[in-house]
């Protein structure tokens, strides 16, 4: 695993400032009506998600959940992509046809999650079997949170991936809650990654806030899923600063704990380092975060802009085109 | 929305307020009854239905369970099996789909299979046009209506809501209770003094009418009120009858209906294939061939997933101009 | 119980026979062709349908699994959206349930959302009569049909079993492909030449008759044939229509043989209510209304689950008594 | 934990005995057509089925798979009982609506399992659930095979057991085989006993030949269940000494893997430990044996003799009888 270069760094930075300011101005959005459904942040949890999809190469699969935001712009998607896709506009990767961060396109490499949380993991495992069968040295990296880890689907998909020994990468968000439900009620497991035993597959837990740590420990599992040693569970240790959602207060998170949390953010503490480090001066993030918050607002105003699909898109793609049958290939012609 | 405007006197009660009034009173009454699900406890369910539960009956009657639909369905089987009337949420009734084996093969069968009935309820929101997208607007009660062992309940007013889930909740057998979100709060009863139980099995007739009959349930019931607003001044008579129980149907009332009127509309926001409309018509073209006068007519959404974004939801739903489209037809016939 | 006996020059193919030799011409022309399931690979299958296949293929395309439903059609998702052609065995049709999520939310709804199609077939066996009790003699295609995005096929012949099965995983989107259990070694033809393949969508007239139309599938089929030979000694023409594909209906064929005959029945095994036949018998008496002269009849199983001893099975299962009881009070209305 | 008496030590070898006799006879009556469906055995494992079943006290209640006559004999059920489920007979514990060892009567503390493995693990939470909040101290015990720990449903009900610190304990029989899957085709865990982890719950692993020792891991995990310490896995290493049902040959399984395991019969070794210990004499042994292998017999003849079901109980039983309204009570009365 070669040292990131300085320009790696700052393009960690970039995404995890992009994901902060793009939910800024989702949050900004939705208070004007303009996202459809609700909302759904990832504030605090930004270094897991950048951290980890960086640790992917070209041509890697990725399956991303709904707070993944950051793994998904390391993915190329743009932040015009992800503000059509929440305000449900005929731009938008789903074409208006679902919210959120439920988008995919296979040709970016991307897997779009279904709302079922663990139906992913098997999904993701298919994924990795394929590759393995097309002879295509990729990963498959997905994310599971606390919560989800208590479903049947990740049992499965995990047993099966530790079991056909394939090259899949679980990053398992522990942050702390699943709604309003803590992990204590979650699971009497002391952490995420004693789950992995289970599976016969190696486990490690990471501080979630630390880009640097995760993207480290991302990279081992992924050089341990290329080399064929299969799947590895990754345990981020992070926290949702926010409520489930935009109409949740989290009225029920301790004051203590969230606050504790706060002066843990993610994407300060990493700019303190980039500075302390003297790899990258103040001036110089001031000038990118300038940058990022404008390109932002001229995507958010872009998206905002296009179009919503017409109605009779609602009727389309159930099913492919029906294959031209000689008798209507002949009526068409004349 | 309400059926009624609410005499000064009394205060009127929300379709949520009334199920969770529901409930409270059950657990009051049998302290064999408890609940259990995702967030029901300290959050008081997504949507609030069990809000204040928790305070009054305590964490072992509220109580907040992992992630897991099969277990929490599992657990209410098991407790069932002991003399327990448990009552478990799905967060979304999307994801009842996350327990279809355990509701299907262990509930449903348990009874017929050993003698062993599983007294519980089911229950979630379901339904659309709040914007849910594919996950958190499905209809599926028609996926379970296939299984003997079930019965299937959903509610239209507020006064129902509570006089349902109470009944659900006393049944002896596995009640699947589906609660349409879009109604939670947009609609209202002045709800009957006193121990309120709608028996499950019945059908109300919302509207009387000469001309042809409406077959709803759920938010429909609303949609089917407002077309007939519009059809009587066009001249057209509709008689709507609210289903309120999917499973088992009331023949009695339904046939009786469209012996009536000869003509029958089948309305429902569930996806047409395979939906509940499907087994109104087989009976009604079965039991009541020579009362009918004209073909019966399905009033559905269109056999796809449901979109997100609003111009297609829209499109996806069926509505008062779709149904006032199909009534003048069947009308005319 | 073969249509028409072998001619002495080719040998004939039993159902399970044809579906195996099916797959392995798919396998041999397409190498994004695999399967995975539940002892698919050492084993055969536990009912042999893939025997062979392993040692033909290798171990990477004929995939034991480890006992988890929801990750084999997961599994076969994945696999699909990268370009492969996934065929996943389910052991009994009665374990599609603990997969149903999978299935109807992630499967079906893959390409609609996202534009990304998952061309995978979920295959297994279905049906009674073997006394195979609660768990292991399910239909449970209707449960199913209710989801756009899905396509369900169930042959009766040896023929279609082979053809259909062909048409399933050249198929772009997620097709399910019931095995009715009793007739893989009951039923058996001489098997078109070449490259046999049976478009899905088509459904096949049995046996023209002019009285009623019997619209069934699966093992129906031949209780049909049988019951069809008996009504005839007694002068009723029954025509059959063996449906083949369930999803989707092929109307044309439905309505056409309905228009000419004017009565209906629908027959099938599997339960009643919320079956393929309210689904046929709706569409039916909404788009055929004029040209029926009679009730639409449905001969099915009853609302319980699949019994156990003999003589309950017995009374469960619709046989050719019970189809020529209803097919001469249907012919005489 | 007491040790176990003379009596009780006679009464284990009784139950795993008359499970191998019941079992002889079921095959002749398949040879003879009178079993209908297939016949599931659990030659070899007789000692996990009845050694852990033998750790329950009055009031337990034990949720048995196919493989678990002896729990299910340990239990009160009779051989007559096994013989009528198996031959479909109206004097079945299920009235011939369900066969092989699909029985259950609540109040004899027995909850009847459906085919769908796993799906007994969540119910039985629920049964210790149950048990919690109605004061009654009882222990649920259920078993799970080593294919059926890789099922949704086993680790939800688990993982819920584990979160609630139900009384629950889970006997996972591993014996080496799922149909013709072996162990390592279905997951890559060391053990099942591994799987505990996952769930924050201790597990023992336990020679499953060796009833003492299964009772002895059963009975610490039963009462440790009782004490309100939570649920227990208790791992049976043992083998499937016969195919998966009467109709598989078990081709698959390696010859000298199965020889050498029958050269472990869990009965005959108990036999010899009671002989070589002092406790029983051969000759009392062999008395005992002629006294089961008659009083099977009878039973098998009795069961032989009831008759089937009427056929309109196939319409009976799907839903509690209605509940008599009065305008039905008046006309039932006039
Ligand atoms: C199978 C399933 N059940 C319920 C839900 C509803 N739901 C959405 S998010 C959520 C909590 C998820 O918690 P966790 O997995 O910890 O992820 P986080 O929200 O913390 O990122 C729940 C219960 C769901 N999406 N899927
Ligand atoms: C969910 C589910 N899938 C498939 C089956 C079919 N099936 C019955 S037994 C069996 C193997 C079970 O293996 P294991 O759990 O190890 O138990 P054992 O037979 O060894 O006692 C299978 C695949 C089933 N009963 N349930
Ligand atoms: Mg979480
Ligand atoms: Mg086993």
């Amino acid at each position: 695993m070669p040292e990131l270069t300085r320009q790696q760094r700052i393009v960690l930075y970039r995404h995890m400032r992009t994901t902060r300011l793009v939910e800024e101005k989702l949050v900004a959005l939705y208070r004007q009506g303009k996202v459809v459904g609700g909302l759904y942040r990832c504030l605090g949890q930004e270094a897991t998600a950048v951290g980890s999809a960086f640790a992917l190469s070209r041509g890697d699969i990725l399956g991303p959940l709904i707070r993944n935001l950051g793994s998904v712009l390391v993915m190329g998607f743009t932040p015009r992509d992800v503000f059509a896709q929440h305000m449900g506009k005929a731009s938008s990767p789903s074409g208006g046809k679902d919210g959120n961060l439920h988008l995919g396109r296979p040709e970016q490499g991307v897997v779009s999650a279904i709302s079922m949380l663990g139906a992913l993991i098997p999904v993701m495992a298919g994924v990795a079997l394929a590759a393995r069968m097309q002879r295509r040295n990729l990963v498959a990296m997905t994310y599971i949170g606390d919560g989800g880890t208590s479903t049947g689907p990740f049992h499965e998909g995990m047993n099966f991936a530790g079991a056909q020994r394939l090259p899949l990468v679980v990053v398992a968000e522990n942050n702390g809650w699943a709604y309003s439900t803590p992990l204590r009620k979650q699971t009497a497991a002391k952490s995420l990654a004693d789950r992995a035993a289970a599976y016969g597959i190696p486990a490690e837990s990471v501080d979630g806030n630390d880009v640097l740590a995760v993207f480290e420990a991302s990279a081992r599992a992924v050089d341990r899923a290329r080399a064929g040693a299969g799947p590895t569970l990754v345990e981020a240790i992070t926290y949702r600063m926010k409520g489930h959602a935009e109409h949740d207060n989290q009225e029920y998170v301790p004051k203590q704990e969230l606050e504790a949390w706060i002066r843990r953010d993610p994407i300060e503490a990493y700019a303190r380092e980039l500075g302390e480090s003297g790899l990258v001066g103040r001036e110089e993030l001031a000038a990118i975060d300038r940058e990022i918050s404008a390109e932002v607002e001229h995507q958010a105003d872009l998206a905002d802009k296009d179009p919503y699909p017409a109605a009779e898109r609602a009727l389309e793609g159930v099913y492919a085109a029906a294959p031209i049958t000689p008798r209507v290939a002949a009526r068409e012609r004349s | 929305m309400t059926v009624s405007p609410p005499p000064a006197s009394r205060p009127s009660t929300t379709y949520v307020e009334a199920i969770r009034e529901g409930i409270l009173e059950e657990m009051e009454r049998d302290d064999r009854v408890f609940l259990l699900g995702e967030d029901v406890g300290v959050y008081g369910g997504a949507f609030k239905v069990s809000e204040g539960l928790l305070a009054r009956f305590g964490e072992e009657r509220v109580l907040d369970t992992p992630l897991s639909e099969t277990a929490i369905v599992g657990a209410a089987v098991g407790a069932a099996l002991m003399g327990m009337r448990p009552v478990a949420e799905m967060q979304f009734a999307d994801f009842f789909s996350c327990a279809f084996d355990m509701i299907t093969n262990f509930a449903a069968k348990s009874r017929y299979r050993t003698g062993a009935g599983v007294p519980l309820v089911v229950r979630g929101p379901s339904g659309g046009g709040v914007h849910g997208g594919p996950f958190h607007s499905q209809n599926p009660e028609a996926y379970f209506a296939h299984t003997p062992g079930l019965k299937i309940v959903q509610p239209a007013t507020a006064a129902d809501a509570k006089g349902l889930i109470k009944a659900a909740i006393r049944d002896e057998d596995p009640v699947l209770f589906f609660e349409h979100k879009y109604l939670y709060r947009r609609v209202r009863d002045v709800l009957p003094e006193g121990d309120h139980v709608v028996p499950i099995g019945q059908a109300a007739v919302r509207r009387a009418g000469r001309d042809l009959s409406i077959l709803t349930y759920g938010a429909m019931v609303w949609t089917a009120l407002d077309a007939a607003a519009t059809l009587e001044s066009e001249g057209i008579d509709a008689e709507i009858v609210d289903l309120r129980t999917l499973l088992p149907l009331d023949e009695e009332t339904i046939f009786a209906s469209v012996g009536r009127t000869g003509k029958a509309i089948v309305l429902h926001e569930a996806t047409r294939t395979g939906g509940i409309g499907a087994e109104i018509a087989a009976r009604l073209a079965e039991r009541c061939f020579e009362s009918l006068d004209a073909p019966i007519v399905r009033v559905t959404a269109p056999d796809t997933p449901v979109p997100f974004s609003p111009p297609l939801e829209e499109a996806f739903l069926p509505n008062a101009e779709k149904l006032c489209k199909a009534a003048r037809a069947l009308a005319g016939y």
